[in-house]
C-alpha cells in the first residue's frame, strides 16, 4: 500500500526540501528529479520516499532510508529498480518511471548527500499550551474590559474570572502531576516492524518472541536469529517489500544486533518482573501494553507511573489456588473458603509495600 | 490589666507631636543613608554572597562537604536552624503575647522585632532545605497529589516542622504586613511622586484610615495576636520535638518543648536588644526606644534565662534520676566529654551571666546590655550545638562514637545567613518604618513626655470607653499617669 | 558486667583526631580553581551547568525523555535468560589460596562469588579475598595484550619468538627456568611436564609468596613427607597455636574456620584455643587464653612445653631454659588432651617446626588431629630452591626465565637481588594478569586470564579434586597459562597417551582428557567420560571415596606415613636445634604478618579489600607499625606518629594486646607497581625480611624506632574500643553457661519480664524474616562485609572519605576490647540493619521513604529519600549509610563524581548486581536483608507452586560465612533453623531495652573458660 | 465615595474630633466616614459601630482548617495509602496533633486577613487620591453627608467651641 499524501502536505514537504537544499547550498539536478520525476500514477519519488515522519506508519522507505544504501546504489546503479523491480510492492510502485543515466547519477549523488540524516518529525500544534496561555490573555482582556469597555454585567465577570482560574489551575496541576511521564511515547524504530502484522495477521503468539515473559524478569526482545526462523522463508513483506526485511537478513548474516528504541522504560530503581505478573498473576499483556495487536508501531499507552501500578494492584485479585499463598496467607484462604471475602487483592498481599519493587 | 507603677518613666521621651513622630520615624527613609549604613550593608552583603557560594558548593558537591558523618548526621546546619528559629520567636512574642498582655512598651520595638522574625525564619528555613541530600527533590515533603499515589509521613517531626514553619512564616508575614499597612500609607503620603510612591501605593492597598478599617484592623490585630501566641509556642515546641520524639540519649526528653520555647524567647530578646541598641543609635530613635524598653527586655531575659537554666539542671537531674545509663552518659559527656568547652560556654553565657541583670545598674546600662545580648546569642547558639552534636556523637553503640568538626563550608553558610539577616535588616530600615507609627501615636498621649506632663484628656470618658471593652484599650493607664503628676 | 575500659586515646583525654580540614586538598573549595586550570573546558562547562542550576524549573519544562536503546542478542545463548542469573561451580585459586566456589553470572557477567557447599574443604565458606576476587576480573589495570619490551605485540609474533628462543637455548644446553607459585592443579602439572619434555633441561621452581618452607623441610625430616599435613581442628579439644592465624590467613583459613567453629557451640563439646603470639591476630582475638611472647621467645616456650611433655610421656628430662613468659598449665592441658590436641606454629624456622612435630608426636596427635592421607598440596615452595635460583641468575647462569603468577621482585626476601638477577637473564617472560614489580623487568609479557576466564583443575589436598571453569570470555586479549605452555610445547611431548589432538584442542581438551584418563578410574558411578566430567563440573568438585574413607579412618593410613619418618625417640636432640633468638639490635622485634584484607598483597589493586577495615585495628587503606600501649608510653609515641625503624618510615598504631617489645607490621602493602588503586598504599614490609638457614623468617628481627615528628592520618572505622559497661556483646564463661544457659544474658530475662508497649504488638502473619548471629562462633573474619558489598553494590569511598567517617559498608563488625589494656579480651559483633519491628528510623522520615513491611522488614526506598539523615540520627545502631558525595554517578547531577577507586569505570561497573539499585548522591542506604534474594525465592516458590524452603533462602552474609555464625530465615516457620535458635537461652537483641524489637538476634559469646 | 456633597471637617487632635462627632450625630447629620492617622479609642462607640465579625470568620476558618488537616491525615494513613511506621497503629492520633493544630492556625489567620481585606475593600490596585495628605500623619477628618439639609455652615454652627482646623 502506498500512502497518498495530501496536496497540502506535499507542498509543505516540497518547500522544506527546497529550503534544506538551499541551506546546504546544494541544488543538484538529482534533488530536483527526486521530487519531479513521476510514474504513471503521477507520483514522484518524494511522495513515497518521504522526508517527514507522519502520524501513521508510512511503510515505504524514507529518502533517508534510501540514502543509507547510497553506497550500494553507487556501485549497482538504481535503474534496475525501475526496469526490473524486485517483488510485488516495488513493482507496483515503480511502474512507469523512466530514468535516464544522467538522472540516475544525479539521484545517487543526491542520496549520498542525504546519508546520515534522519526524517524530521511532524510538529504537532500544542493546543494545551495555547489554551493555557490563552487563559492569561483572557484575564488581561477581562481586566481591560472592566476598566475601559464595561460591556459585561458584573455577575458575568464574577463568574468568568473563577472559571478561568479553575482552567489554569487544572491544567497546571495535571501537567505538574503528570510531569516527565512518557505516556503515548511512540518512537520511530530502526525497522518498520508491525506487531499487528505478526500477531493479528500471522497469529504468532507473544511468547514466541518475548519468551522471557514467563521465565523471568525481562520479557526479552528476540534475537535476530529468532526472526530468521520465519524470515529465512519470508523475505518479502506485503507492505514494505524487501526493504525492511533486508535489514533483518543483513543483521543475521553479520550477527549484528538490531538497536531498537526502548519504548517501555521503567526507572532503574524499580524492579519489575514479568514472570510474577504473567505466569503467577495471569495478567494479560494488553493490560499494560495496550492494544498491541493493532499497533503498527509500538506505543506506550499507560503512563507506567507508580500510581498506575498500585491502582491496578488494588483491583486485581490474587489466584489463591497457588500453594504459596495457601501456605502463607491462611487467614485469607479461610475467609475465601467461608465466603467472608470474595477475593483477595494484590494490595492485600504486599502489593502496596515499598520493598516489593524498590530495592 | 496591668497596673502601671507610679514611678514608671514615660515610654517616649522628648516633646513629641503627631507630626514630629511621623517625621522622626520616616526621616531615616527619606534622607540619604549615612556612611555607617553603607559600610554595614557592604559587610553583610559580602557575607551573604559568601553564603550563596557555600549553598551552591554544598548542593553541587553534596553534603559531604560538611563535617557531618556516619554518626553525627546533623551539625552546624541544624544548630543554626534552631538558633534562627529561636531568634525569630522574640518578634512574635513581642508583637503577639505582649499585645495580649497589654504591654504598651512593645509599640516601640514590635515592628522591627516582627521584621526580625521574618528574616530569622527565612534564615532558619534555609537549613532544613540545604541540609537535605537531594534538595532538588525537597518538594517531596509537601503532601501534594502525584502520580506515585504517595503522601508524606505525618508521624515525622520534620514534617510537623514543615507545617509549623510555613504556618509560622505565613502568619508572621500577614501579621507584620497588616500592621504595616497604615504606616505604608503614611510613607505614601509623605514622599514625592515617583516609582517609590507607586510601589508604596500598591503596598498600602489604598489605606486611608477610615474608622471602620481601623476598627477591623484592631480586631484583626488582636485576633492574629491571639493566634500567633499559641503558634509561637507550638513552633518551637515542634522544633524541639525533632529532638524530643527521637530516641537519641540527650534528645529524648519531655522537658524540651517548654525549655526550647523559653530558650527561644531568651535568645530572641537578646537579638532584639542587639539590634535595637544599634538601631536607636544609628537612626536617632533614643526617644522612642528608651532605657525603659531596654530594662523591660532585660527583665524578660532574666526570667527566661532562669527558666532555661532550670531546664539545664532539670535535664541533669532527670538523667541521674531516671537511671537510664545512656541518658546518664549523654549528660555526663556533655559536661565532661570532648565537647565540654561547648557545654561550659553555654552554661556561663546562658545561666550565669544573665544573673547579673538582677542588679538594676547593670540592666539599665546600655553598653552592658549590648555586650550581654551578644553573650546570650553566643550562648544560645552553643546550647543548640551542645544538644545536636554532643548527643549524637556518642550515642548507644560505642563502636559508632566519633567526633564532629565543621568545615569551612558550614561556617560560610552560617556567616551567609548572618549576612542575609543583616542585609535584609539594613534594607528594611531604609524601606519601612522601624517603629509602628500609628501605634506610637496611639500611646503618645498616655505615655509620651509631652502629654503626660501637659494636657490630659478627661479621664472619665476614657475609663468609660475602656470599660466598654470593645477594643484594644489600655487607656486606664492614663489615669495612673495623671495621678503621677 | 565486667569492666570495660575506654579507648586509649580517650583515656588520655585526647579524643579521636579528625582529619584536619585545611590539610585536605581536594575537598577544599579552593581546589575548584585547580580543576579549572587542569581541564579548563570541561570545568567551564560544568560551571555553566551550575549556573543553570537556578533555572531548574525552566530547564525541566524543556526536558525530553532520554532515548534508551534496547539491544537484543544477535544470536541468543541457550542458557541465558535475560534478567535471570546463572550459577557455575568453579574454584578460586590465587597462589596458595584455594576455595571451591559458585559463581553467579548475569547476562554473561560474573557478579558474585559464593561458597560451594559441596566442597569438603571450604564447605560453602569463603574469605573476604575470595569474595573480592570477582572485582579483580574487572581490573582496569590488567594487561590487555601481549607486550614485547613494553609495546603491544600480537600473540603469534610473541609465540613464535619465544618458541624459537626457547628452542635455541634448549638446544645449546642453556638453562631455562619456569618459576611458578605452587601448582596444585594436576593437569597443569602434566602440562608443565610436557613443556619440560619439549625443552629438556627446563627447570621448574615453585615458590610461595608466603613461604611454608620451614614446615615442609621439617615434615620431610619428621614424617618423610614434603608436604603440609591435613590438620583436623574439628577433632582437637585443645588447640595451641604459636602465632598461626589459622582463622585469618594461615594456610587454609576457610577450612580451619569451618572446623574450628564447628566446635565452638557451647551446647556440644567445646574446644579450647590457646594462642601464643606477638601481634593480636584474628585467631588470637578468638582465643580462650592468649599469651604474649616476642617472636624470639617462641623457641624457649616450645622447649619448655617439650620438657614437660617429654618428661611425662617418655620420662626423659630436658634441660630447657626458663620460659620467658608464664605458660603455666599449657603443658598440663596438652597432656590431658593427648591425641585430642593440636599444637601448631606459624614459624618458618625448620627447627621450630621440628620441635612442634616432636611435641605433637609425643602427644599422640599424629594420625589423630594431624593427618597425611589427604596432605595439603597448596604449599611446596622451598626457600632454598629459590635462593639457589637467585644466585644462579645473579651469576648469569640462567638463559631464560619464565615467571608465572608470582612477583618475586616484591615478595622475595631479597627483591633487589632477584631484580638484579633478572636483568642478567637472557630472555624473561612474564605470565600474569596485571603489571607488578616483576613484570616491569620482563622482556615479554604474555598476559594470562583471570581465574574466572580460565579452565583448570585443582587438587588442593591429595585426592581431593575440583574444577575451575570460565564464566566469561576473556575480556582482553589474554590467554591462560596452560594454553600458552601447550602452544609452546611440542605436540605430545611427554603428555598423556595419544593426546596430540587434545593439545590442538587447547587446555580444555587436555583437561578433559586428563580427567578421563587419570581421575575417572577413581570413581565407579560414571562409566563414560562425558557424564563424569559434566557431573564434576556441575558440582565443581570431585572427592572420590578413597580420600574420604582413609581420611575418616584414624589409624591405618596415617601410621605408614609416620613410620617412614625418623624415630623420635632416638636422634632428636632439641638442644641442638637453632630455635632463633632474634638478631640485630634494638628494643623492638619485628613481627610481620599478613592482614586479613590484603594477605600477601596479590590482590593489591582491589578497592573492596583496601576499604575492608582490619578486624582488629579497624583501620583500612593502610598498614602500620603496631606497638603495645606500654611501649608507646615509654617511647612517647601515639597512634598516627610516623616513626623511623631502621631505614624504614612507618606510622605507628598503638594496639592493645600487642606484645611488649614487638613491632607488628602487615605484609602486602607498599606496592610500587600495581594498578592505580593499590599503588603506594602503606609501606612495603618486605625489605625487613631476612633469611635464616635458607628459610625466610618473618619475624624476630630487632630494631629501634624513633619519632620523626611527622604524623599520618588513619582511616579508622571505629575509634572507641570499649563498651563502656553497656551490655552490647554479652558473654559468659563455659562453666557459668553450663550452670545457667542464660549466663551473661540476665538482662534479657529481666527485659522479657518487664517489657511492654502502649500500642498493640504488631503481628506478622505471613513471613517474618529474621537473623541470628552466634557471637560464640563468629571469628570476625570480615568475609560477610565483602560478600555484602559485592551483593549490594556498595560503593567504595576511598581513604580520605573513610577517615572522615563516611564509610559505606552496610554490615560492619564491631570489635570491643575488655579487661587489661595490655592484654585485652576481644569480642566481635557483626552489626547490620536490625530490621526493628518498632523501628525508630521509620517514624522520623518526613517523606515516608522508610517504613515497615508486613514481613518484618525495614524497607528503604532510595528513590523517595531526600536525605535528611534524620533516620540515621535516630537509629540507635547507626547502621544507616548516607551517600555524602556522588560516589556512583547514579544521581541527578553529573560532573561532581568522587570515585577515588575507579569503581565507576565501565569495566568495574560490570560487577554491579543488576537487581540492586545503585544509589545516588544524597540518599540513605542500608542493609535490606538481601530483599532481592527474598523476592526471588518467593517468586520461584510461587512459580513452582510451593512454600519456601529454609535452606534455599540465604542472605549474602549468611551464605558464605565460614563459621556458620549467621543464620537467616523465616521466624514464622517452626522448622526453620532460625526458629530453633530463637528458643536459645543465649538469644538477646542488641539494645533490647530501647524496645526497638529487632529482627536480628544475637547469641551470647561463650568462652571456654572456667568462669 | 467623596462626592461634591461631602462636608469634610479637619481636626488636629482626636479629642475635639470625638466631641464634634457626638455633636454632629446629635444634630442628625450623617457621618459618612472618619479618617484618622491612628486608631482613636472611643471612636467606634462614638460612631456606634457594630462589632466586627472577623473573629467568627477566624473561628470557622480555623475549624475548617483543623478538620481538613486531621481528616486528610487520617484519610491518607488509613484509606489512601496505609503504611506502618515504627510499629505504630495506622491511626496514630497523637502524631496528627501538630499538623492539625498548624492547619487550624493557618486557615484561621489567612481567612481573617482575607476577610479584613475583602470587607474593607483594600487591594493593591485600589485607586486612591488622598483628600488630605495629613490623614496618615496628624489630621483627623470627619466626612459628613451634605446631600440633605446639612451644609457646611450648619455643621460649623453645631461645632462651635470645638477646635476645628478646617471645614470644606
Amino acid at each position: 500500500m502506498i500512502t497518498k499524501q495530501s496536496p497540502g502536505l506535499k507542498l509543505v514537504l516540497f518547500c522544506m526540501l527546497g529550503v534544506s537544499l538551499v541551506m546546504q547550498g546544494y541544488a543538484s539536478e538529482g534533488g530536483k528529479n527526486f521530487s519531479r520525476m513521476a510514474n504513471s500514477n503521477g507520483e514522484t519519488c518524494v511522495d513515497c520516499h518521504y522526508f517527514m515522519e507522519s502520524d501513521t506508519i508510512n511503510w515505504n522507505p524514507s529518502a533517508m532510508d534510501l540514502a543509507s544504501r547510497a553506497q550500494i546504489y553507487a556501485e549497482d546503479g538504481i535503474s534496475k529498480y525501475f526496469t526490473s523491480p524486485e517483488g510485488d510492492v516495488m513493482k507496483k510502485a515503480h511502474d512507469g518511471y523512466q530514468i535516464s543515466a544522467g538522472d540516475e547519477s544525479g539521484i545517487i549523488a543526491y542520496l549520498a548527500d542525504l546519508e546520515g540524516t534522519s526524517p524530521s518529525k511532524v510538529k504537532h500544534v500544542k493546543w494545551r499550551l495555547i489554551l493555557f496561555a490563552g487563559m492569561f490573555v483572557l484575564l488581561i482582556l477581562l481586566r481591560v474590559e472592566k476598566r475601559r469597555i464595561r460591556v459585561l454585567p458584573k455577575t458575568a465577570r464574577m463568574l468568568i474570572r473563577p472559571l478561568i482560574w479553575t482552567v489554569i489551575l487544572v491544567i497546571a496541576l495535571q501537567d505538574a502531576v503528570g510531569f516527565n511521564r512518557s505516556k503515548n511515547y511512540e518512537p520511530v524504530q530502526p525497522i518498520k516492524f508491525s506487531h499487528s502484522i505478526h500477531y493479528t495477521d500471522n497469529k504468532i503468539d507473544c511468547n514466541y518472541c518475548h519468551s522471557g515473559v514467563t521465565k523471568g524478569k525481562n520479557a526479552g526482545i528476540p534475537p535476530v536469529s529468532l526472526c530468521m526462523n520465519c524470515h529465512k522463508h519470508q523475505q518479502e513483506g506485503t507492505r514494505t517489500g524487501f526493504f525492511e526485511l533486508r535489514k533483518i537478513v543483513q543483521a543475521a548474516e553479520d550477527s549484528i544486533p538490531i538497536r531498537w528504541v526502548r519504548v517501555h522504560n521503567l526507572p532503574d530503581f524499580t524492579y519489575f518482573n514479568h514472570m510474577q505478573h504473567v505466569t503467577i498473576g495471569g495478567v494479560e499483556c494488553a493490560t499494560c501494553h495496550g492494544d498491541v495487536e493493532n499497533m503498527h508501531t509500538i506505543k506506550q499507552v499507560e503512563d507506567l507511573s507508580m500510581g498506575w501500578c498500585i491502582d491496578c494492584h488494588d483491583i486485581t485479585s490474587v489466584d489463591f489456588s497457588n500453594e504459596y499463598y495457601k501456605l502463607y496467607y491462611p487467614a485469607y484462604l479461610d475467609s475465601l473458603q467461608t465466603g467472608k471475602l470474595d477475593s483477595v487483592m494484590v494490595s492485600d498481599i504486599m502489593g502496596r509495600e515499598c520493598a516489593v519493587c524498590h530495592y | 490589666m496591668m497596673i502601671q507603677s507610679a514611678l514608671r518613666n514615660p515610654l517616649i521621651k522628648g516633646k513629641k507631636t503627631y507630626q514630629s513622630i511621623t517625621t522622626d520615624i520616616l526621616d531615616p527613609m527619606r534622607s540619604k543613608p549615612g556612611s555607617l549604613w553603607y559600610i554595614g550593608i557592604f559587610i553583610s552583603a559580602s557575607a551573604l554572597l559568601l553564603g550563596a557560594f557555600m549553598i551552591f558548593w554544598t548542593v553541587w558537591n553534596g553534603i559531604g562537604t560538611w563535617g557531618l558523618n556516619r554518626t553525627v548526621g546533623w551539625g552546624w546546619g541544624i544548630t543554626n536552624f534552631v538558633w534562627w528559629i529561636g531568634i525569630g520567636h522574640a518578634g512574635t512574642f513581642i508583637s503577639a503575647i505582649l499585645l495580649l498582655f497589654r504591654q504598651r512598651w512593645r509599640t516601640s520595638i514590635n515592628r522591627s522585632a516582627e521584621a526580625m522574625t521574618i528574616f530569622a525564619v527565612l534564615c532558619a528555613a534555609l537549613f532544613p532545605i540545604i541540609h537535605m541530600g537531594r534538595p532538588w527533590l525537597g518538594f517531596y515533603i509537601f503532601p501534594y497529589p502525584n502520580t506515585r499515589g504517595m503522601w508524606v509521613n505525618f508521624n515525622s517531626p520534620l514534617l510537623w516542622d514543615v507545617f509549623a514553619i510555613s504556618t509560622y512564616f505565613t502568619i508572621s508575614l500577614v501579621f507584620w504586613y497588616v500592621g504595616l499597612i497604615p504606616d505604608i500609607g503614611s510613607i505614601r503620603d509623605k514622599i514625592k511622586d515617583g516609582w517609590k510612591k507607586t510601589v508604596y501605593k500598591v503596598l498600602s492597598l489604598g489605606w486611608k484610615g477610615s474608622a471602620r478599617h481601623w476598627h477591623r484592623h484592631e480586631v484583626l490585630s488582636l485576633m492574629l495576636a491571639a493566634l500567633a501566641a499559641p503558634l509561637v509556642l507550638s513552633v518551637h515546641s515542634i522544633v524541639s520535638m525533632d529532638f524530643a520524639t527521637s530516641i537519641v540519649p540527650g534528645w529524648h526528653t519531655t522537658i524540651f518543648p517548654p525549655y526550647f520555647v523559653s530558650g527561644a524567647i531568651f535568645s530572641g530578646f537578646a537579638m532584639v536588644l542587639t539590634l535595637m541598641i544599634v538601631t536607636r543609635k544609628a537612626l536617632n530613635l533614643q526617644d522612642y526606644i528608651t532605657v525603659g524598653h531596654v530594662e523591660s527586655m532585660n527583665k524578660i531575659i532574666i526570667a527566661t534565662g532562669s527558666i532555661v537554666g532550670l531546664a539545664y539542671i532539670t535535664e541533669m537531674f532527670m538523667a541521674w534520676y531516671s537511671g537510664v545509663e545512656y541518658e546518664h552518659y549523654a549528660l555526663m559527656n556533655r559536661a565532661t566529654g570532648p565537647y565540654w568547652w561547648a557545654y561550659w560556654i553555654m552554661m556561663s553565657c546562658n545561666l550565669i551571666t544573665p544573673q547579673l541583670l538582677w542588679i538594676k545598674k547593670l540592666r539599665t546600662n546600655i553598653l552592658f546590655t549590648f555586650c550581654l545580648s551578644i553573650f546570650i546569642n553566643i550562648g544560645m547558639w552553643f546550647e543548640r550545638f551542645v544538644i545536636v552534636v554532643t548527643s549524637l556523637h556518642r550515642d548507644y553503640l560505642t563502636s559508632s562514637w566519633t567526633m564532629y568538626k565543621p568545615t569551612i563550608v558550614e561556617v560560610g553558610l552560617f556567616i551567609g545567613t548572618l549576612g542575609f539577616f543583616f542585609t535584609a535588616f539594613f534594607i528594611f530600615i531604609r524601606v519601612f518604618p522601624v517603629i509602628a507609627i500609628s501605634e506610637i501615636k496611639s500611646v503618645m498621649k498616655s505615655s509620651g513626655e509631652k502629654v503626660s506632663g501637659g494636657k490630659v484628656p478627661g479621664g472619665k470618658a476614657q475609663s468609660e470607653i475602656s470599660q466598654s471593652g470593645n477594643s484594644q484599650s489600655d487607656k486606664t493607664q492614663s489615669d495612673k499617669s495623671s495621678e503621677k503628676e | 558486667m565486667k569492666e570495660y575500659w575506654k579507648d586509649l586515646e580517650a583515656k588520655n583525654g585526647n579524643p579521636v583526631q579528625l582529619p584536619d580540614e585545611s590539610a585536605r586538598e581536594d575537598n577544599s573549595i579552593f581546589s575548584m580553581f585547580d580543576d579549572l586550570k587542569e581541564e579548563g573546558f570541561a570545568s567551564r562547562r560544568d560551571f555553566l551547568k551550575l549556573c543553570g542550576f537556578s533555572f531548574t524549573v525552566a530547564a525541566l519544562a524543556s526536558c525530553q525523555t532520554k532515548i534508551r536503546k534496547a539491544v537484543p542478542y544477535a544470536v541468543a545463548p541457550l542458557e541465558i535468560t535475560p534478567g535471570e542469573a546463572n550459577y557455575y561451580a568453579s574454584s578460586f585459586m590465587d597462589g596458595s589460596d584455594y576455595c571451591s566456589v559458585v559463581v553467579k553470572s548475569r547476562e554473561g557477567r560474573p557478579i558474585k562469588i559464593e561458597g560451594n557447599p559441596a566442597s569438603g574443604i571450604s564447605m560453602g565458606g569463603t574469605t573476604a579475598r575470595v569474595q573480592a576476587s570477582v572485582l579483580d576480573l574487572y581490573d582496569t589495570s590488567r594487561f590487555q595484550d601481549p607486550l614485547k619490551n613494553g609495546s603491544t605485540a600480537g600473540w603469534s609474533d610473541v609465540d613464535a619468538e619465544i618458541k624459537s628462543k626457547l628452542a635455541e637455548i634448549s638446544e645449546s644446553g642453556g638453562t631455562i627456568v619456569l618459576l611458578t607459585p605452587t601448582i596444585y592443579s594436576p593437569s597443569t602439572e602434566a602440562v608443565i611436564a610436557g613443556f619440560q619434555g619439549t625443552y629438556p633441561g627446563l627447570e621448574w621452581v615453585q615458590y610461595d609468596a608466603h613461604s611454608q618452607s620451614g614446615m615442609l623441610e621439617a615434615n620431610l625430616i619428621s614424617f618423610g613427607v614434603k608436604a603440609l599435613p591435613d590438620y583436623r581442628f574439628d577433632k582437637a579439644d585443645l588447640l595451641v597455636s604459636f602465632g598461626a592465624d589459622f582463622l585469618g590467613n594461615w594456610i587454609s583459613p576457610v577450612e580451619y574456620t569451618k572446623q574450628f567453629s564447628s566446635r565452638r557451640n557451647p551446647d556440644k563439646e567445646m574446644n579450647e584455643l590457646i594462642q601464643i603470639e606477638s601481634n593480636l591476630s584474628l585467631t588470637g582475638s578468638n582465643a580462650d587464653r592468649r599469651i604474649q611472647i616476642k617472636p624470639s621467645e617462641e623457641g624457649a616456650v616450645l622447649l619448655n612445653i617439650y620438657k614437660d611433655v617429654a618428661k611425662e610421656v617418655e620420662g626423659i628430662s630436658v634441660a630447657a631454659p626458663a620460659s620467658p613468659v608464664d605458660i603455666s598449665g599449657v603443658s598440663k592441658q596438652l597432656l590431658k588432651a593427648k591425641g585430642k590436641s593440636l599444637l601448631i606454629s606459624a614459624s618458618n624456622n625448620k627447627d621450630i617446626q621440628l620441635l612442634v612435630n616432636e611435641i605433637n608426636q609425643l602427644l599422640g596427635n599424629i594420625g589423630e588431629t594431624i593427618l597425611f592421607d589427604n596432605y595439603l598440596r597448596t604449599h611446596v615452595g622451598l626457600d632454598s630452591e629459590m635462593s639457589g635460583l637467585v644466585e644462579r641468575m645473579k651469576a648469569g647462569e640462567v638463559d631464560a626465565l619464565l615467571v608465572y603468577d608470582v612477583n618475586p621482585v616484591y615478595h622475595w626476601v631479597d627483591p633487589i637481588g632477584f631484580a638484579e638477577g633478572m636483568k642478567r637473564v637472557g630472555m624473561t617472560v612474564y605470565l600474569g594478569t596485571a603489571p607488578d614489580e616483576t613484570s616491569e623487568l620482563a622482556g615479554y609479557i604474555c598476559p594470562v586470564n583471570h581465574y574466572l576466564e580460565s579452565w583448570n583443575d585443582a587438587e588442593p589436598k591429595k585426592n581431593i579434586f575440583s574444577l575451575m571453569q570460565p564464566v566469561i570470555e576473556p575480556i582482553f586479549n589474554t590467554r591462560q597459562f596452560q594454553d600458552t605452555l601447550l602452544n609452546w610445547s611440542l605436540a605430545g611431548a611427554g603428555l598423556l597417551s595419544g593426546d596430540e589432538e587434545d593439545v590442538v584442542a587447547g587446555f580444555y581438551g587436555f583437561l578433559n582428557a586428563y580427567w578421563t584418563e587419570k581421575l575417572m578410574p577413581l570413581q565407579a558411578v560414571h562409566m563414560n567420560p562425558e557424564p563424569f566430567f559434566d557431573h564434576s563440573l556441575r558440582e565443581g568438585i570431585f572427592e572420590p571415596e578413597i580420600a574420604a574413607g582413609l581420611g575418616g579412618d584414624d589409624t591405618s593410613g596415617s601410621a605408614s606415613v609416620v613410620d617412614s619418618g625418623f624415630d623420635p625417640a632416638s636422634g632428636f636432640d632439641p638442644l641442638k636445634l637453632d630455635l632463633g633468638t632474634g638478631s640485630g639490635s634494638g628494643a623492638l622485634e619485628f613481627a610481620l604478618y599478613e592482614s586479613i584484607a590484603m594477605g600477601s598483597g596479590r590482590q593489591a589493586n582491589n578497592p573492596w579489600l583496601h576499604e575492608l577495615p582490619d578486624p582488629v585495628s579497624r583501620i583500612c587503606w593502610d598498614n602500620y607499625g603496631l606497638i603495645s600501649p606500654k611501649q608507646a608510653g615509654e617511647l612517647g609515641v601515639s597512634s598516627g606518629d610516623i616513626v623511623e625503624a631502621g631505614s624504614m618510615k612507618m606510622p605507628v598504631y598503638v594496639q592493645p594486646g600487642q606484645a611488649y617489645g614487638t613491632l607488628g607490621l602487615a605484609l602486602g602493602y607498599g606496592r610500587e607497581i600495581c594498578g592505580p588503586v593499590g599503588k603506594n598504599i602503606g609501606v612495603n614490609a618486605q625489605p625487613i625480611l631476612r633469611k635464616v638457614n635458607d628459610n625466610v623468617l618473618y619475624s624476630g628481627w630487632k630494631s629501634d624506632i624513633s619519632k620523626t615528628g611527622e604524623t599520618h592520618l588513619f582511616a579508622q572505622t571505629q575509634s572507641h574500643h570499649s563498651m563502656e559497661g553497656r551490655a552490647l556483646v554479652r558473654e559468659a564463661g563455659l562453666k557459668a553457661y553450663k550452670e545457667d544457659p542464660a549466663a551473661g544474658n540476665e538482662m534479657h530475662t529481666h527485659f522479657e519480664e518487664h517489657k511492654g508497649s502502649l500500642y498493640d504488638e504488631r503481628e506478622f502473619p505471613h513471613h517474618h524474616w529474621g537473623m541470628a548471629i552466634d557471637l560464640s562462633s563468629c571469628t570476625g573474619c570480615a568475609n560477610c562485609v565483602i560478600a555484602c558489598q559485592a551483593e549490594n553494590n556498595i560503593p567504595v569511598v576511598g581513604k580520605e572519605e573513610v577517615s572522615r567517617v563516611h564509610e559505606m559498608h552496610w554490615l560492619r563488625i564491631d570489635r570491643y576490647f575488655s579487661g587489661d589494656e595490655e592484654d585485652p579480651e576481644v569480642v566481635f559483633q557483626p552489626v547490620m540493619c536490625q530490621h526493628c519491628d518498632n523501628a525508630p528510623c521509620e517514624n522520623v522520615c518526613p517523606v515516608a521513604a522508610t517504613n515497615s513491611s508486613s514481613e518484618g522488614l525495614n524497607q528503604m526506598v532510595y528513590n523517595r529519600c531526600i536525605g535528611t539523615r534524620y533516620c540515621n540520627n535516630n537509629c540507635p545502631y547507626k547502621v544507616r549509610r548516607f551517600n555524602w558525595f556522588n560516589y556512583t554517578e547514579a544521581g541527578a547531577m553529573s560532573g561532581n563524581l568522587r570515585d577515588k577507586a575507579e569503581m565507576t569505570t565501565d569495566l568495574r561497573r560490570m560487577v554491579l548486581n543488576p537487581d540492586v539499585t545503585v544509589r545516588s548522591q544524597g540518599v540513605i542506604e542500608k542493609c535490606s536483608f538481601c530483599i532481592q534474594r527474598i523476592q526471588s525465592a518467593k517468586l520461584s516458590a510461587k512459580a513452582e507452586n510451593r512454600g519456601i524452603k529454609d535452606e534455599e533462602l540465604q542472605t549474602a552474609c549468611s551464605q558464605s560465612c565460614p563459621a556458620n555464625s549467621i543464620v537467616f530465615g523465616d521466624m514464622n516457620d517452626p522448622k526453620s533453623e532460625i526458629s530453633k535458635l530463637m528458643e536459645s537461652g543465649r538469644r538477646y537483641n542488641l539494645l533490647e531495652e530501647v524496645y526497638t524489637k529487632p529482627s536480628v538476634h544475637y547469641l551470647t559469646k561463650i568462652r571456654n573458660k572456667n568462669t | 465615595m467623596e462626592n461634591s456633597n461631602t462636608i469634610t471637617i479637619v481636626f488636629e487632635d482626636e479629642q475635639p474630633m470625638l466631641q464634634a462627632i457626638k455633636k454632629i450625630r446629635e444634630s442628625g447629620a450623617e457621618i459618612i466616614d472618619v479618617l484618622t492617622p491612628f486608631p482613636v479609642h472611643g471612636l467606634d462607640t462614638a460612631l456606634s459601630m457594630k462589632r466586627s465579625r472577623i473573629p467568627w470568620v477566624g473561628f470557622f476558618g480555623g475549624l475548617f482548617g483543623g478538620l481538613l488537616g486531621f481528616g486528610f491525615q487520617a484519610w491518607v494513613f488509613t484509606v489512601d495509602y496505609p503504611l506502618v511506621f515504627g510499629g505504630k497503629p495506622l491511626l496514630s492520633v497523637p502524631s496528627f496533633i501538630p499538623v492539625t493544630f498548624e492547619c487550624t492556625i493557618l486557615f484561621a489567620g489567612l481567612s481573617m486577613a482575607g476577610a479584613f481585606l475583602i470587607k474593607s475593600k483594600l487591594k493593591p490596585d485600589k485607586k486612591f487620591e488622598p483628600i488630605d495628605p495629613g490623614i496618615t500623619d496628624d489630621k483627623f477628618l470627619v466626612l459628613v453627608d451634605g446631600t440633605g439639609d446639612t451644609s457646611a455652615d450648619k455643621i460649623k454652627s453645631v461645632l462651635v467651641g470645638i477646635g476645628i482646623t478646617e471645614i470644606k
